[in-house]
């Protein structure tokens, strides 16, 4: 569980077996306000991927990439608000900010990446904090998906300033989530666990004019 | 003066009302007055006239760079009401509402003082415990308030969600029934009329430009009509106080911030009272031409465009809906901005300055309109007799490095 | 439903409505039929309906003067049932529905009968602008009276009584150039954008987009201005880059081209929005509007001229004349006479002719007016009479007779004999006023330009103005403008345009208008009938002399001390007017009286529409816990802190009675101690801080030592602002030599890690430290109470011995087969084990401890437990027993303060200022009341003396206060002035139902005070 | 409402993803203690207020999180530049006045620049000097 290899920060591999029941941030709005199934007139479809790894990077961006790189087989994202991705897009790496990236990979590998990383990274200056179970990715797709969005974050995502591979922290009606575009077709919202409830709500009201299915 | 009342009214229609006489005069500047009020908003001119009335300084020139009463006089959300939390603030305002009550007939002008009672809010338990802290100090100094529960709440003011289904239901207010709204251009013209009457000199489109300072003491400001001399000279800028004290050398602890206003469109009467709610904020009211008044808040950034952040007025008409969902389908008429100085604890600056013979009566924040007689009364003593007047001297600029705040902040949210 | 209509005003052919398309409507309970296509008001001009209003002030009957934005009389009250009434909707911008229900705002008990116009004809005289301020003074006391009677007269429509059923909303859009206004400069303007491929947004705010050419008599290309407009639209609509709105306002411009439009989705379809596939639609949406540049095509709003009784119904614009004939096929009465400074408005007498009704003059105030509009006049035998103007109109429910009489522009005087033509309609026209309004939003003053008689916009950069709204009112070269400030804009955003070819407009020969506001009477203004210049306000020229007479010479202080333009319209017509009268009593221009200042906005827009989805379950964000869906099934009531949602206590239901909250409390209170308790602490900010720095910088920002921390220790830290107040408070954690996990106060958890953010990124760079938020990463669940370490250990392999995992330890292991990180800490100064898992197992966690804690009697304790037993403790809640004027020295926590920290910590140096030297401060204590019964009120101020006359000096106050189970009483925290060296001392608080209470100042520690319980 | 241009995030967002946080450039005195009661009063609360030209600190609080600076006109809330923490403007009402835009300014296109707003603003900053 704990990681000797560090001393300097302690590392914590909070996942457990598989027989352990979890519940998703959405676990209980499902229950709440129900999950709508995707219909012929759907033109928004949701769908949660819940339990991913989620790590906070911080630190310098070179020392980072190296380490990334040689772990990963990708690097950072080059530009400011940008995402880098492994070839089959199952693990992503996006800029937050000069200092800080968000890596998501396939549920369960988070702990033994924290700790690949860290020991390639050896004395540098970093930080790396597992955040797995404090957030969860909804994705959307259809072909009202992007006003959906309108309606809720000021961000502009129009295709010419919101490409492909474009991320951002974006106000997202009453409060901030990450907004990320794989796909030219699909739009992935990273959503803090407290607020998941609310902005599963918000989707569901903006997006009744659009028979927004969801996905389960 | 001419004086005002209903039957010379009526005399005036008679005659087709050509007879009126005008109500202040348009003088050219005299080289020199006793005191300089630099200033001509509400307070200015509310100084002007007590130092001609209470003092029988008569030789007194109000410097106004537009039109009497163009700042945050006519821009205001026009709430009077004096249950602050710290006993300095409170007795400050207290002062104000006892000449407010009076007010109408000691100007011969009818500012339409209107005693309808002002609600403050509560929606959590901390809310609760905030204003039961402010209304209990409230009572023991001799002003009038109390609390309610939601249902007494539901009773005054029908129309209001006090369900609890509300995102953050109403837990009770807090309720101070001589408190209500005026007519702000009134107060400032009725100001200008009294003072003017006494034989104060109120000069419009005069804008100062500097200070005449000389070993530290001031004899006088420069204008754009010329050079103006006086030993006293207050300053009542609001929003413009710092640039008047950078030109006379010296910082406040002062920022100047958009607070923006709106109104609706006029509508049958159907609020009573004033509703204030920090939480969700927003505040409101209803005036006797129809129009519901709300205030919304303060914008971060310092400014002086008169203007502010569309979001504020968003969130403040989401605060109104959350309060009176039948409010919906009511139309926002008009929005607009003021500019107000903030001081760090939310209360005024009455004070001497490091310049011998000028004064400063700044910093009101969102508190200027209601504190305007009290505000102008206090600061025309100080600046009669030189000296803090008692209700003023806890708010000298010295109280920022002494450490002794009056800090309104703390326990009464924004002070509105 | 309508009994047999006939439209007496109704052309038989013509307009753009759809006559196979009838719809009823109801207008003051009368029937009514109009047409597709119609708004509100044209029906009613079809029908012959004349008054549609009482006015304001007077309650005289009003009549429709516009067609547009600009209409000050004919607002109704909108709506067949509670819910759906809207107050105070422009007639003339009402789509025209099915079943429409429409009422006059004001007139009792009718508009055609009105009691308040007797008020208005008798009393008009004694309420000039101003006589409020100058009467109901006499007694003081009656004012409140006085006011209950005025304010019966207040207000135009009334606020629906109902919760609206329709919902808003927002969509945010951005563009590179956003264009407002599809009449022929604006649709030029977007046709050159949208071929250079620039992100275009088209707004328009009428029921159809094309402006002006709509109602145009000018041909383009020899076909009707409309078909041109037509085929632009077709070609936009078309394009990929091009966005267009149409029935969407332009209502406000703020910083830095951000314009919000508001779109009316459904109101031309119905009072409430339809449903579509079983969802409501939203009735109208706010389209927040980030924009590259800017380009105005707002066109301009006709002035009316300002003479005798020109409010009477009948009287109208001469360009509303126009639009209601060619747009609406409706020709708003039979006899016409015109009177105009210009031109442009002859075209009002041909429409009227070719309608097939009688025009029975042309007024015009020029001597000797010249161009191709008067000779077509002339050719259709219109008389001409010249050097005039119509000075009276006469008539009460609608116009007679006009008096027309030659004047002198100069003197201002009335020279000839008066004429009275008989006619039931005058159109007047005295110019156009370029719509300036957004432009004048931004700040930008707008200036006056004589040529053509008006304020043109000051245009702040990025904003670009287009035809008729910059006074180019020529059609042509209106709508080369258009072109040319759209490859002007282009050009600010590096975009080049792409040329576009404009149709051919015939030239003609117009000659200039000459500047008419006020028209003379034989009698002086303030004797004169009245003649209005704000028709909403009930603002008369007499009014504006009076003003001014009395020293209003601003014209600011005009406009307030008259109310001119302070109504629904903010003066569309009547500002410039109301200017000019301002200037010729002053003896001044037009220029030096001022300027006109417009705010958002341009038209009135409902909140609901402003707040958008924001409201009712969205008003604010609900934050919960990984564990709230047991609450609530556990039948938790929630307590608001911040945005979280928090069980405030558990009630029980027994016997089918629900437990007080007294009851509630004291039963948990209990089982925490005497039995075992669990609280859900998720909510706790928690900060993960690593680095070398990090034990550094925490020395920093708390008040308190932080070197020696050891791994697996937990230390308690206070923060302070660096004014030496307390701003928060929180256990932090040594998990490793350069990482620390640090917890802050609930409502304080994003403040804090932007306060450390801010220290490190502006003072302390160099410090090599980061924080990350793991909040919402772990949930937290506290058991506390004597048996909590026999409930632990059942689900855990870590090892619990009292000698080995010690008070103010933190351990790693399992909990439930869920690895968990266990804190020793303690809020209850019970036995206490904070467990921490990753939050998507907690619920396992948490049912799994329930498991087993039922025999030793786990209770699910909330929010007020959790505050009565800390306070028990003497622990201290942040925002509760502090309020921003506390130091850690008032709270007596010197304990907590380190005086010798090398580096001078936040907060430290204020700390020695002389007023937070001073020993009488106020400083926490416990208060014991007197009688063990009585629970003070928190809030209850605290007095030395209580027989002191108000005003009582106060020396404090309670800030906690609550039942004890476990003492069986009332027990309270304070501030009290010098209450650290009072011990002992009684205290008085007097409360509001007259009642002293007597408490005795005792330590704030109540339970325990030599602290064994925590370490059992 | 403004649209500001992160230096960090080098794009333009909406104000709602910013926090002012007041006047920029205040540094903590070095030695706290031997400040005097009026020097730690002048660093805590007083401030300049200009009517024109200022510099102050934002956070893009939804956004990277970075404090940053800003030289606003107070008046046309035209932004004239966005700089990182540690640097310092170039422009500043000193260089408004006297002509001295100093090269290589970073300004943020697609605010509300006013016509003539450095003319403007030098006749501010003149009238207050006066």
């Amino acid at each position: 569980m704990s990681n000797p290899v560090v001393a300097k920060a302690r590392t914590f591999d909070t996942r457990t077996e598989a027989n352990i029941p979890v519940e998703s941030p959405l676990a209980y709005s499902y229950q709440r306000s129900g999950a709508p199934a995707p219909s012929a007139k759907s033109r928004v479809v949701l769908r949660e991927r819940a339990m991913l790894g989620h790590l906070i990077l911080r630190g310098g961006a070179i020392v980072l990439d190296e380490a990334v790189r040689a772990v990963l087989g990708f690097g950072l994202p080059a530009r400011p608000n940008t995402l880098s991705h492994s070839e089959d897009g199952a693990r992503s790496i996006q800029w937050l900010s000069p200092d800080e990236w968000l890596l998501i990979v396939p549920g369960g590998e988070e702990f033994e990446l924290e700790g690949e990383l860290r020991n390639a990274l050896g004395d540098a200056h970093y930080a790396i904090v597992n955040v797995s179970g404090g957030q969860t990715l909804i994705e959307l797709s259809g072909e009202k998906a992007r006003e959906l969005l309108m309606k809720s974050t000021p961000s502009d995502v129009h295709p010419e300033a919101f490409p492909v591979g474009k991320g951002v922290t974006a106000v997202f009606a009453k409060t901030n989530l990450i907004l990320r575009r794989p796909t030219e077709t699909r739009w992935e919202l990273v959503l803090r666990r407290s607020f998941s409830d609310y902005c599963y709500r918000w989707l569901l009201d903006a997006g009744a004019e659009y028979a927004i299915g969801v996905e389960r | 003066m001419q004086r005002y009342s209903g039957f010379g009214l009526a005399k005036h229609a008679l005659s087709h009302h050509e007879n009126w006489e005008r109500q202040w005069r348009n003088p050219t500047p005299k080289k020199q007055y006793d005191v300089i009020i630099v200033g001509g908003g509400g307070h200015g001119l509310a100084t002007a006239y007590y130092l001609a009335k209470e003092h029988g300084i008569k030789n007194v020139a109000v410097v106004e760079k537009g039109w009497l009463g163009g700042g945050n006089t006519a821009r205001n959300t026009t709430i009077v009401r004096s249950n602050y939390l710290w006993d300095e603030a409170a007795a400050l305002y207290e002062h104000a509402m006892k000449l407010w009550e009076g007010l109408s007939q000691d100007l011969n002008y009818n500012v339409m003082f209107s005693q309808r009672g002002v609600m403050n809010l509560g929606h959590t338990l901390q809310d609760m415990r905030d204003i039961q802290r402010r209304v209990n100090a409230n009572r023991l100094n001799g002003i009038d308030g109390e609390v309610l529960t939601p249902e007494q709440i539901q009773e005054i003011v029908p129309i209001m969600d006090c369900s609890k289904n509300a995102r953050y239901p109403i837990l009770g207010a807090s309720w101070q029934p001589r408190a209500g709204v005026a007519r702000h251009d009134a107060v400032a013209w009725g100001f200008a009329r009294a003072a003017d009457a006494l034989g104060v000199d109120l000069l419009q489109n005069t804008e100062v430009t500097g200070f005449k300072i000389r070993d530290g003491r001031v004899y006088g400001v420069h204008t754009n009509r010329g050079d103006i001399e006086a030993k006293t000279v207050g300053c009542v800028a609001a929003g413009n106080s710092g640039v008047l004290a950078k030109m006379a050398g010296f910082r406040l602890p002062l920022e100047s911030h958009p607070l923006q206003a709106l109104v609706s469109e006029p509508l049958k009467p159907v609020l009573d009272t004033v509703v204030m709610s920090n939480h969700v904020h927003g505040y409101i009211s209803q005036t006797d031409k129809g129009d519901l008044v709300i205030g919304a808040g303060i914008d971060g950034y310092n400014g002086y465009g008169q203007r502010g952040s569309y979001p504020t007025i968003e969130h403040t008409l989401q605060a109104i809906v959350e309060m009176f969902p039948i409010f919906s389908r009511v139309r926002m008429n008009r929005q607009w901005g003021g500019i107000v100085d903030t001081c760090p604890d939310a209360c005024p600056i009455l004070s001497a300055t490091p310049v011998k013979g000028l004064f400063f009566n700044c910093g009101w924040g969102t508190g200027g309109f209601k504190a305007t007689p009290g505000s102008g009364h206090v600061f025309a003593w100080t600046l009669a007799k030189n000296q803090a007047h008692p209700l003023a001297a806890p708010f000298s600029i010295d109280r920022f490095h002494t450490g002794a705040l009056v800090d309104e902040h703390g326990a009464a949210g924004v002070a509105h | 439903m309508s009994k047999s209509v006939t439209q007496p005003n109704r052309l038989k052919e013509g307009g753009r409505i759809d006559r196979s398309r009838k719809l009823g409507f109801t207008f003051n309970g009368q029937h009514y039929q109009g047409h597709a296509g119609d708004t509100l008001a044209s029906a009613l001009l079809a029908n012959g309906v004349d008054i549609v209003n009482r006015s304001f002030k007077y309650s005289r009957p009003r009549g429709i003067v516009a067609a547009g934005a600009e209409e000050p009389n004919a607002l109704v009250q909108l709506g067949s049932n509670e819910a759906a009434q809207v107050p105070n909707v422009r007639a003339t911008q009402q789509a025209l529905f099915d079943g429409l229900v429409a009422r006059s705002t004001n007139g009792w008990p009718n508009v055609q009968r009105d009691v308040m116009s007797l008020v208005g004809k008798l009393g008009g005289r004694f309420m000039p602008p101003g006589f409020y301020y100058k009467t109901f003074m006499a007694p003081a006391s009656m004012w409140m009276t006085y006011e209950k009677y005025i304010r019966k007269g207040a207000g135009l429509g009334r606020s629906p009584m109902e919760a609206d059923p329709d919902s808003y909303d927002h969509l945010n859009q951005h563009c590179d150039l956003l264009v407002i206004g599809a009449g022929p400069a604006g649709l030029a303007a977007a046709l050159t954008a949208a071929r250079s491929g620039a992100r275009v947004i088209l707004a328009d705010e009428q029921e159809e987009m094309g402006g002006s050419l709509l109602d145009s008599r000018e041909l383009l290309d020899q076909q009707p201005a409309a078909k041109w407009a037509e085929r632009v639209l077709e070609e936009l609509a078309g394009l990929d880059n091009v966005m267009l709105l149409p029935r969407t306002t332009a209502n406000g411009y703020h910083d830095h081209h951000f314009v919000t439009l508001h779109e009316r989705r459904t109101e031309h379809l119905g009072e409430t929005a339809p449903l579509v596939d079983g969802h409501r639609g939203v009735r109208s949406r706010m389209h927040r509007v980030r924009a590259g540049q800017v380009l105005l095509a707002t066109g301009a709003h006709e002035r009316p001229l300002v003479y005798a009784n020109n409010d009477v119904p009948g009287n109208l614009l001469a360009g509303a004349v126009s639009t209601y004939i060619r747009r609406y096929g409706v020709v708003p009465g039979n006899k016409l006479v015109l009177s105009t400074s210009n031109d442009h408005a002859y075209r009002a007498a041909l429409d009227w002719v070719e309608a097939g009704r009688e025009v029975v003059a042309i007024v015009d105030a020029r001597a000797n007016p010249q161009g191709d509009w008067i000779d077509a006049a002339k050719a259709k035998g219109i008389r001409i009479i010249t050097g005039s103007a119509v000075i009276e109109a006469k008539g009460e429910k609608r116009v007679s007779a006009a008096r027309v009489a030659k004047i002198d522009l100069d003197a201002f005087k009335v020279t000839g004999q008066a004429e009275t033509l008989a006619c039931d309609t005058i159109a007047s026209s005295g110019g156009y006023s370029p719509v300036i309004h957004l432009a004048s939003h931004t700040g930008a003053r707008p200036t006056w330009n004589e040529e053509i008689l008006g304020f043109v916009p000051s245009l702040v950069k990025g904003v670009h103005a287009a035809g008729s709204a910059r006074g180019i009112h020529d059609l042509a070269a209106g709508m080369a403008d258009g072109v040319a400030m759209a490859a002007q804009a282009l050009e600010a955003l590096g975009q080049s345009a792409r040329a576009v070819e404009l149709p051919q407009v015939d030239a003609r020969r117009e000659g200039p208008a000459c500047a008419l506001y006020q028209v003379p009477h034989e009698k002086p203004t303030l004797r004169a009938p009245k003649q209005f210049v704000d028709l909403q306000n009930d603002v008369t020229a007499g009014g504006i002399e009076l003003a001014t007479r009395e020293g209003f010479e601003s014209i600011e202080h005009v406009k307030r001390y008259t109310a001119m333009g302070f109504g629904t319209d903010q003066g569309k017509l009547g500002n410039i007017n109301g200017m000019a009268i301002a200037a010729r009593c002053l003896g001044k221009t037009i220029p030096e009286v001022g300027t006109t200042v417009f705010r958002p906005n341009y038209t009135p827009v409902t909140f609901g529409a402003i707040a958008g989805r924001h409201c009712r379950d969205l008003f604010d964000p609900e934050r919960y816990t990984a564990l709230h869906q047991w609450h609530v099934e556990n039948g938790a009531e929630f307590e608001d802190v911040g945005q979280w949602k928090r069980p405030w206590y558990f009630p029980k239901v027994v016997n089918g009675k629900k437990e007080t909250m007294f009851d509630a409390v004291a039963r948990e209170c209990r089982a925490v101690r005497e039995k075992v308790g669990i609280l859900d602490a998720s909510t706790l900010g928690k900060i993960d801080i690593q680095g070398p720095d990090a034990r550094e910088f925490l020395g920093r920002v708390y008040t308190n030592k932080w070197e020696k921390l050891a791994v697996g220790k937990c230390r308690y830290g206070l923060m302070c602002k660096d004014d030496g107040m307390v701003t928060d408070d929180g256990v932090t954690s040594c998990l490793a030599d350069n990482h620390f996990l640090m917890t802050t106060t609930t409502g304080g958890a994003a403040a804090v890690l932007e306060w450390l953010e801010l220290w490190h990124q502006t003072e302390w760079p160099e410090l090599n430290v980061t924080f990350t938020s793991v909040t919402d990463h772990w949930a937290t669940m506290t058991i506390t109470g004597p048996e909590a370490r026999n409930l632990l250990a059942e689900i855990t392999d870590i090892d619990l011995d009292r000698d080995t995992f010690k008070f103010m330890d933190w351990r790693e292991g399992k909990v439930a087969g869920v690895p968990a990180r266990v804190f020793r800490i303690s809020f209850t100064g019970e036995l206490t084990y904070e467990i921490n898992v990753q939050a998507n197992y907690a619920m396992h966690v948490w049912k799994t401890l329930f498991e087993h804690g039922e025999k030793y009697g786990l209770t699910p304790y909330g929010t007020e437990t959790m505050h009565v037993l800390r306070a028990e403790k003497g622990f201290i809640i942040v925002g509760q027993d502090t309020d921003g004027s506390v130091t850690p020295e008032d709270l007596g926590m010197q304990w907590c303060v380190g005086y010798d920290k090398p580096y001078s910590w936040i907060g430290k140096r204020a700390l020695t200022r002389s007023d937070t030297r001073r020993t009488d401060r106020k400083q926490l204590v416990g208060l014991k009341p007197k009688d063990p019964k009585v629970v003070l009120e928190e809030g209850a101020q605290i007095v030395f003396d209580p027989k002191h006359a108000i005003p009582m000096p106060m020396a404090g106050h309670v800030t906690s206060s609550y039942y004890s189970p476990t003492l069986d009483s009332g027990f309270a925290l304070a501030v009290v002035k010098g209450g650290q060296q009072k011990m002992g001392e009684t205290v008085y608080l007097p409360m509001a139902d007259g009642q002293v209470h007597e408490a005795e100042i005792v330590s704030p520690i109540f339970v325990d005070p030599k602290g064994e319980r925590q370490n059992v | 409402m403004f649209h500001i241009y992160c230096p960090y995030c080098e794009e333009h967002r909406e104000e709602e993803e910013f926090r002012p946080k007041g006047q920029a450039h205040i540094v903590r005195p070095k030695d706290p203690e031997a400040c005097s009661d009026e020097e730690w009063g002048d660093y805590l609360f007083f401030r300049d207020n200009p009517r024109g030209i200022h510099h102050e600190m934002w956070v893009h609080a939804v956004g990277c999180r970075k404090f940053f600076n800003v030289t606003r006109n107070t008046v046309t809330y035209e932004i004239l530049e966005t700089y990182k923490m540690g640097e310092r403007p170039r422009i500043t009402a000193e260089s408004l006045a006297s002509g001295e835009i100093q090269g290589n300014v970073q300004v943020a296109g697609g605010g509300q620049q006013t016509v003539g707003a450095s003319n403007a603003a030098v006749e501010a900053v003149k009238g207050e000097q006066a």
